[in-house]
């Protein structure tokens, strides 16, 4: 139904039935006088809100979301808000990467008994989201498409590896095979510009083996469908952080996995080495060296310096050498202290509220739902059984309008919240170079600002920040309703 | 499906400010609504009746109440389809009072919004599929957790309703806190003579297994099947042997070891028997203090044990027992007064705690009744009683009252003048609660019979004079002055606290608890015994300050819970329970992980992990369907779809 | 001859402008930009900045979109009784005239491998009809092949002009456009351009040197039979899978697939009623083929990846005659692991070859 | 290869197949008249054509298929499996698995639906005259063989001997109970039931169908078998067939798979370039050897 015009705005809000629901009862009860916006839906636990039905909201017309739930320490499930407090608070810190604004959404605790704070937090809120006034529409948004400035860097020398023991790595594999059903690597592929995934099977297999900047794609995103078999895997720094996450969830297993590292010196930006090479019929030579490539298409010769053509990920790269493996072979180059901005991140930062939003609806437009954002993604675990595309759930139709498209980024994002180890999979597989590992790094910011520099892929043995609580969250802190 | 809607007049009250025709009216027109009506009065008997018939007339197979709180009624209205012969879970509630008429007064704006909450309401029960509870047998025994008076109430209610009670003490003795007193008031009758027979008959009781010194470890299962892990610590004294004779204490040389049960007012034997009235009467060695156990070369009272009793090789040892419920009763423990240096912060020998007074008062205790000066054992003729010490004190994060100190302190003040009849007390205080019956009486006698002088205001500073007594400095705040006594013996009335370790048992519980560790009742007013977990409930202080008659009120109550959940041979579980789609299920384990009643377990079918609920363990807060990333786990009742439609029916822009 | 006309360089936006009068939507090959950056196409208007290069996403949409409604329907509630529902459905109304220019020779055959099933199936499909009906392709014929590209292989070329209306080719100075069919003719007679037939032997002569340009094709003809002798040999396609994503990339940026999925979107009784949508589907997903009881005749991306193949190499031309691949590449290029349909097909004939 | 003519398809003419409007993506409104609960997730729905010319003109053959929608939760496939001379109504029995299967179980008379009908090819029962005809049906798929073989007892005497295996987990998973008595009394119908393991009070025999069907033997000479189920049951009760001599030409039976358009364009049911939508769903055991291995 619609708004009432002019008098009312869409307030949605979420409570849980213990506290805050009977919290709103008692001022019902004590006539205590509320703006009429807000329309409830009891839930049992401020645990039970997933995230993702406030975004729902606010990408649907929302122009606010209030979320209570029990004080902490009073939840009627013992934890559930605790967990709560942890997901609603990554959510309003993810929030404005698309464009929308944090105030919109609040969440609060109020008891069974507090009426009169209910009150206080109903007229507060109502008031603050009149003031916004009514909430901009994604699919009113003038499309804004800006690029990110590239010129990076980097915290390491970037290079080519072109001293990286190979030959010693490939002997390495050689002798494992035997006790491995395979072993997962990169091998060239439709041209000496390109690699692709090998599968080592047999003994000869090991001889397609290729190192160097070229090898792109992250090989874990193969291995939980190897569950339950003997697998080898040979991994850049950033890959072993997936297998490292994946562990960490028990979706593969350690002794299952072998895991063959050398220290990578970056990978090549194969968006920008391709749309460099332009179009053409047949390479004729690559040549590395320490800097970069040299490649000669179609009798033309292409320079491609590390330094400038490296994938956006590298640059800020912290974990060259493996964070975990069997074999490791060779010494990473060392890393300097500091952190690097990714470029698509910074970009957003530079960018309003208004420009994000039309940001992304220029962005979204080309996306053809092709999913090979999400098949990419080695997090990505749901595999064919993604909400995107079940009726039960229904999160999302099938209509391919950009902010539906939007939507199942921020799903992705979402799920990836203390968990996505910016691979940057997720927009090297995009066909049409939709940015969209900026809304997984602004996810991993917020992650690691709220949880102590959390960042996912480290340690096996950690507990995912989303699926763990502390009853006196340090970086987290209740808001006042003044 | 065939949807009826009940637009509740609730006579003016939603009526006046909710145009209640008009809300049936544009009911109408919402998906699968068949029929909509406003009666006046929907809860009472014409209102369902009206219901019962229109689900007959109209061949409904869902209804929708916009009335008050569903907090109020959706039991009732429940009940009212269940006998139209609909699934009593084929009903959703519209809350158009306490959250519409009561609270907005633009009738325009309030009948709009009535109307989507009916709207919401629709589209949930739209997809509300008809539930089943499952029953399931329970095991009739209950554990009780802790032996103080409450624990003891609790399990000899329990144990003559006929169910076996497992109890379980920390202490070496059950009797807790009300053992260690002299006198109760305000009768000042004999506390070892009231709960001394209480404490026989819990010994002596068939239906009660008493494991005293021992702790609960782990506790796994639910309400009617729990599994319960007990650490018998070791005590190095074969219980079944012990005769209780006493010769090992009489013989041991360690006779420094500080003893607990006298607060430390006093020393005793390494091996020790708490007091003469303890039950179990059984020897403990304290390890760190016995010479055998800590320096190896000693083994006295191994020699002088006419049964052989002592174990020095013993060790802890867990035994599991089956119970159906649990009490948790596990008392307070005083809160460390020394954070108040302006009171000495513990320096100062004659400045003790009223809980060591009430051993120097006993005749038990280790002055045999008299009270003597921890000091220097001279008898104090001015003793300065101090309140609040640790209550109502937000500057030591202690904000609440202790709720008992008022009447122990007049009682301790009548106390020592009945022992030492030409001393005087003065009680700094800052109000006196005196409610219950015959307690302002005895208040009043206190200062009308036995001179005790009551002076409203702190303390601000206690010394030593230099010359064996004590400076006590206050103000009167009711004559604006300055007080300043001159003390032989100051005696604090310290605040209490959850006992130690109740917020690591209430984990173990899966009960809440608050930021001082007492545990969460269910509900302040209306379940003060039951707590959010089913079949967990609550007796005495670990529930919040009482004295001993609420203690004792509360076992009983706790006791009758149990025994009225006892009364049934099966238990029903709510169905409103989480359930795993197996077929979206990738085991990934987010669900077992963050589940906080332990209710998801990974089993395997046709060789792949999947998540399953334990249908009696979920209590339906749906923690896990929010974590599910592939939606395979859905909350009945709440699932996505659900939750999603409501969304919908508000933001389609 | 057919007609020819003739088009500068410059005089192109004229043309665009020409075509787009009268409401006609002419969908332009437009580049966004990105880090990696995309063409796609959209619809042209005056001032409009658009690319002659390969389309990343095929034109596909110009007759198949992504997601269309295939009838919405309204429910009404009679105020009297509102048990008493009444349904009324409304088609979707008539497409706008489109013309897709620019597209290339493969985008055009695209259009050709889609009629087939679209109109000259048992059902021809009236949303698919009548949006090529009022369709009107001008190609843009290739100077050269690329890297991942192989129409020649397919029956194809870079001036093949199966599935356009009219072909257009780069000489120096501007365009040759000739028409190839009535409708062409009909679309260059309108224009106010001058007549090229004096320059179309150099138009004649780019096509020719595009053709010579071209790495020599590999003989498919046995590929339908060696792919359907393959057909039980799941180690073979295991092992041309391997590397598979699962992912849609390769068919939703295929401008002959066609398959797609159906759903309902509302219920029917708001303002803006429900509707039954068509959206694109992909058949490497798993669900493309999973049933309601869990059953999936498809469970291994093996079976789905031979399925894709043996659809384009197999059995459509059992069907219809001719590969419904067009040799695009897109599927390689977009791929994320750059997976070579042309390796599998070459694969399988070498296998078949073998036994 | 190249060539803009289409080659002749290969496809299977199908008849009668009447459309509304000509759009086949276009449902014909209908409204619910009866709904039966058949067993504990089987429901039959009278289904009726909103337009009352429309229903009086619908002809069908036994076996074609409906789409019936739910406007809202989408539309699923099954078999019309009242026999064609029921002209007051549609009938389909709807197994609850799905989404839509779900919203199917959910309507009541009176509520709105759409019908796409009728679509596939269909018993070739033109072929079976004079001849025995042998139905199997187990679980579900009873409910093309209903309509089949009420449709042969009409026209009874242009057959031979009219033989029906029904079986079911249990009696409660029995759909059309409420016929059975009827089905078992008939003289020009030889009806035999069978469940999967004993059930108290249950009079029939006990067994898996295909060790029934082995013990009934019934002969292959001039007959045809034909029979509906889910797969695994097709797999055991073909080889039993087989084993007592019938040949696959003489063996017919209907396939199931997940189907959108109905209509032979969507893509996701065909087992080689076959399209079980349009060139079934009815195929005899010869044809679908002749097919890949795709079930």
């Amino acid at each position: 139904m619609p708004v009432l015009e002019g008098k009312e705005l869409r307030i949605v809000g979420f409570l849980c039935n213990w506290c805050s629901y009977g919290g709103a009862d008692t001022a019902g009860v004590a006539r205590a006088g509320q703006p009429t916006d807000l329309r409830i839906i009891r839930v049992p636990c401020s645990g039970r809100i997933d995230p993702l039905f406030i975004v729902k909201a606010l990408l649907g017309g929302a122009d606010g979301v209030l979320v209570s739930g029990c004080h902490p320490r009073d939840c009627h499930y013992a934890a559930g808000n605790f967990y709560a407090r942890r997901r609603l608070e990554v959510l309003k810190q993810f929030l404005p990467v698309l464009g929308i604004d944090e105030r919109r959404f609040e969440y609060t605790w109020v008891s069974a008994s507090e009426g009169q704070r209910w009150q206080q937090v109903v007229t507060v809120f109502t008031e603050r989201i009149h003031q916004l006034g009514r909430a901009p529409r994604f699919d009113d948004a003038e499309p804004l498409l800006k690029l990110a400035d590239m010129a990076l860097t980097s915290l390491r020398p970037l290079g080519t590896g072109q001293t990286a023991a190979l030959d010693e790595l490939k002997d390495a594999i050689r002798a494992k095979l035997p006790e491995l059903d395979c072993v997962i690597g990169w091998q060239q592929g439709y041209d000496a510009a390109h690699t692709v995934p090998l599968f080592i099977r047999k003994p000869e297999d090991v001889d397609k083996l290729v190192w160097g900047p070229f090898n792109v794609n992250n090989p874990a995103v193969y291995l939980p469908s190897f569950k339950g078999k003997k697998v080898g895997i040979v991994v850049k720094g950033c890959d072993s952080r997936s297998v490292v996450e994946l562990l960490q969830e028990n979706l593969i297993r350690r002794e299952d996995v072998t895991i063959f590292a050398l220290p990578c010196e970056g990978t090549l930006d194969m968006a920008r080495v391709n749309e460099k090479l332009g179009r053409y019929q047949r390479i004729d030579s690559v040549s590395l060296d320490e800097a970069g490539a040299t490649i000669v298409a179609d009798g033309t010769e292409h320079r491609f310096c590390m330094t400038e053509y490296a994938q956006g990920k590298c640059y800020g790269c912290t974990t060259p050498a493996a964070v975990l493996a069997d074999t490791r072979l060779g010494t990473p180059t060392p890393v300097q202290p500091g952190t690097v901005v990714p470029p698509e991140l910074a970009l957003l930062d530079s960018m309003s509220l208004e420009e994000r939003m039309a940001f992304w609806r220029g962005q979204m437009e080309r996306c053809l739902r092709c999913y090979a954002c999400r098949n990419a993604c080695p997090m990505c675990v749901c595999r064919d059984f993604c909400i995107s595309d079940s009726r039960n759930p229904h999160w999302m139709s099938q209509e391919d309008s950009p902010r539906e498209k939007l939507f199942f980024q921020t799903i992705h994002a979402m799920h990836l919240a203390g968990r996505c180890t910016g691979c940057g999979e997720c927009q090297r597989a995009c066909p049409v170079g939709i940015p969209i590992l900026a809304l997984r790094q602004q996810i991993a910011r917020a992650v690691a600002q709220l949880f102590d520099g959390y960042r996912p892929g480290l340690d096996p043995a950690a507990v995912p920040p989303l699926l763990g609580y502390e009853v006196e969250e340090k970086n987290i802190h209740e808001r006042d309703w003044k | 499906m065939r949807i009826g809607v009940f637009i509740c007049h609730c006579g003016s009250n939603i009526g006046g400010t909710v145009d209640c025709a008009r809300v049936a009216e544009l009911s109408r027109a919402f998906p699968d609504v068949v029929y909509a009506d406003d009666p006046m009065y929907t809860c009472a008997e014409p209102g369902q009746a009206a219901i019962e018939a229109a689900i007959h007339e109209h061949r409904l197979d869902g209804v929708v109440v916009a009335s008050c709180t569903p907090r109020m009624h959706e039991p009732t209205f429940r009940r009212t389809v269940e006998r139209a012969g609909l699934n009593r879970y084929m009903f959703e509630m519209a809350n158009i009072r306490e959250h519409v008429s009561w609270i907005g007064k633009d009738k325009e704006a309030n009948t709009n919004k009535a109307a989507e909450l009916v709207l919401m309401a629709v589209e949930k029960l739209r997809r509300n599929t008809p539930l089943t509870p499952k029953s399931f047998d329970i095991t009739k025994k209950v554990l009780i957790i802790g032996g103080g008076v409450a624990g003891i109430q609790a399990a000899l209610d329990c144990a003559d309703g006929g169910v076996p009670v497992v109890l379980v003490e920390r202490e070496a003795t059950i009797g807790g806190k009300m053992a260690k007193l002299d006198k109760t008031f305000p009768t000042v009758d004999c506390s070892a003579c009231i709960l001394g027979p209480k404490m026989v008959d819990v010994a002596q009781h068939p239906n009660i297994t008493l494991y005293a010194y021992a702790e609960v470890e782990d506790i796994s299962g639910y309400v009617g099947n729990f599994s319960v892990k007990i650490r018998k610590k070791a005590a190095y004294v074969d219980w079944s042997k012990c005769t209780g004779c006493g010769a090992c204490t009489e013989k041991c040389p360690a006779r420094k070891t500080p003893d607990a049960f006298n607060e430390l007012t006093g020393p005793t034997t390494a091996i020790n028997i708490a007091f003469p009235q303890a039950i179990p009467k059984k020897a403990v060695i304290n390890a760190a203090h016995c010479r055998q156990l800590s320096k190896g070369k000693c083994g006295v009272c191994a020699k002088v044990c006419p049964t052989g009793a002592i174990r020095y090789d013993m060790e802890d040892e867990i035994v599991t027992e089956e119970v159906g419920s649990i009490v948790a009763a596990t008392g307070y423990d005083l809160m460390d007064w020394t954070v108040y240096s302006e009171y000495g912060g513990g320096k100062y020998p004659d400045v003790i705690t009223s809980l060591q007074y009430e051993r120097l008062l006993s005749a038990s205790g280790p002055t045999g009744g008299h009270i003597l000066r921890p000091s220097d054992g001279r008898e104090p003729k001015s003793v300065v009683f101090i309140q609040c010490v640790g209550s109502r004190d937000k500057s030591v994060g202690r904000p609440y009252c202790s709720g008992f100190c008022c009447m122990y302190t007049a009682k301790q003040a009548v106390l020592t003048k009945d022992h030492i009849p030409d001393s005087q007390s003065w009680v700094f205080y800052m109000d006196i609660r005196a409610p219950g019956k015959m307690y302002d009486e005895f208040t009043r006698r206190a200062v009308e019979e036995y001179g005790t002088e009551y002076i409203r205001g702190r303390v601000s500073a206690i010394y030593p004079d230099g010359k064996g007594q004590y400076v006590v400095m206050g103000v009167d705040t009711l004559l604006g002055q300055p007080v300043e006594i001159k003390a032989d013996l100051v005696v604090l009335a310290v605040g209490i606290e959850a006992s130690k370790g109740a917020s690591q048992l209430a984990e173990k519980l899966r009960i809440s608890y608050d930021q001082y560790g007492f545990f969460m009742e269910s509900h302040v007013k209306l379940k003060p015994v039951e707590t959010n977990t089913a079949g967990v409930f609550l007796a005495g202080v670990c529930q919040g300050a009482k004295d001993i008659p609420a203690s004792v009120a509360q076992g009983s109550a706790a006791a009758a819970k149990v025994l009225a959940l006892f009364a049934r041979d099966k238990l029903e579980s709510d169905p409103q329970i989480a359930q795993v789609d197996m077929r979206r299920c990738v085991n990934c384990g987010k669900c077992i992980r963050c589940c906080p009643f332990g209710a998801i377990k990974e089993v395997e079918m046709r060789g792949e992990g999947k998540a399953q609920v334990i249908e009696t363990v979920c209590q339906g807060c749906g923690l896990c369907t929010a974590t599910c990333p592939q939606g395979a786990i859905q909350l009945s009742h709440a699932t996505d779809n659900q939750i999603l439609a409501e969304v919908n029916a508000l933001c389609q822009c | 001859m057919s007609m020819i006309r003739f088009v500068t360089a410059d005089g192109l936006p004229g043309f665009l402008a020409h075509l787009a009068k009268d409401g006609q939507r002419v969908l332009v090959p437009v580049e966004k930009p990105a880090n990696k950056p995309s063409v796609v196409f959209e619809p042209w208007q005056e001032g409009k900045a658009f690319t002659l290069a390969k389309a990343t996403v095929p034109p596909k949409e110009a007759v198949l979109p992504q997601c269309e409604t295939l009838f919405s329907f309204k429910k009404a509630k009679d105020p009297a009784d509102p048990a008493r529902v009444s349904l009324q459905l409304e088609e979707a109304p008539p497409p706008p005239p489109t013309v897709v220019f620019a597209c290339r020779p493969c985008d055009a055959r695209g259009f050709a491998v889609l009629d087939r099933p679209y109109l000259h199936g048992p059902f021809a499909d009236p949303c698919y009809k009548a949006r090529r009906e009022a369709l009107t392709v001008i190609t843009l014929t290739c100077a050269s092949g690329c890297n991942t590209c192989f129409c020649h292989w397919v029956g194809g070329g870079p001036s093949s002009p199966e599935g356009s209306d009219v072909l257009m080719t780069a000489i120096e100075g501007g365009y040759v456009l000739q028409a190839i069919t009535p409708r062409g003719e009909a679309c260059l007679a309108a224009s106010a351009l001058p007549d090229g037939a004096e320059v179309f032997p150099r138009a004649e002569e780019a096509r020719k040197a595009a053709w010579q340009s071209l790495e020599p094709a590999p003989d498919l003809k046995d590929a339908p039979q060696r792919l359907a002798a393959l057909f039980t040999d799941t180690t073979f396609w295991q092992e041309q899978t391997d590397r598979c994503l699962s992912c849609g990339a390769c068919t939703y940026f295929c401008p002959t697939c066609y398959c797609f999925n159906i759903t309902d979107e509302g219920e029917g009784l708001s303002e803006k009623g429900g509707r039954r949508l068509r959206s694109w589907d992909n058949c490497m997903s798993s669900l493309f083929t999973r049933e309601a009881s869990g059953h999936n005749p498809r469970n291994a991306k093996a079976l789905r990846m031979r399925n894709r193949v043996s659809h384009k190499f197999a059995t459509y031309p059992e069907n219809w005659g001719s590969f419904s691949c067009n040799g695009c590449g897109r599927c390689i290029s977009n791929c994320p692991v750059c997976l070579d349909i042309r390796a599998i097909v070459l694969a399988a004939l070498e296998k078949g070859a073998d036994a | 290869m190249s060539g803009t003519k289409t080659q002749q398809t290969m496809l299977r003419e199908i008849s009668p197949r009447p459309m509304p409007d000509g759009n086949p993506y276009l449902p014909m409104p209908a409204t619910v008249a009866e709904v039966i609960q058949e067993t504990g997730n089987i429901k039959t729905m009278r289904v009726v054509l909103d337009d009352a010319e429309a229903m009086r003109q619908f002809v069908y053959e036994p076996g074609q298929v409906g789409q019936l929608s739910v406007f809202g939760a989408g539309e699923s496939t099954f078999v019309i499996n009242s026999p064609p001379s029921q002209k007051d109504y549609l009938q389909f029995s709807v197994m609850q698995a799905g989404e839509v299967t779900a919203a199917i179980h959910r309507l009541s008379p009176g509520d709105k639906v759409g019908v796409r009908a009728p679509l596939g090819n269909y018993f070739p029962y033109a072929d079976w005259k004079g001849k025995d005809v042998f139905f199997v049906g187990g679980g579900i798929g009873m409910a093309p063989i209903r309509t089949i073989m009420l449709h042969l007892l009409e026209h009874k005497d242009d057959y031979g001997k009219v033989s029906l295996l029904y079986g079911a987990r249990s009696p409660r998973d029995m759909a059309y109970s409420y016929e059975l008595d009827d089905w078992l009394r008939r003289p020009d119908l030889d009806c035999t039931l069978c469940i999967d393991a004993p059930f108290e009070g249950w009079e029939h025999k006990v067994g898996l169908i295909p060790n029934v069907l082995l013990e009934l033997a019934p002969s292959p000479a001039n007959c045809v078998a034909v029979l509906c189920g889910p797969p695994i049951m097709i797999k055991f009760t073909v080889q039993a067939l087989e084993k007592l001599g019938f040949a696959p030409e003489n063996i017919v039976t209907t396939l199931e798979k997940r189907m959108k358009c109905g209509i032979g364009i969507c893509g996701r049911c065909n087992i080689g370039g076959r399209y079980v939508c349009i060139d079934g769903p009815v195929f005899t055991w010869k044809e679908l050897q002749a097919l890949p291995p795709e079930l």
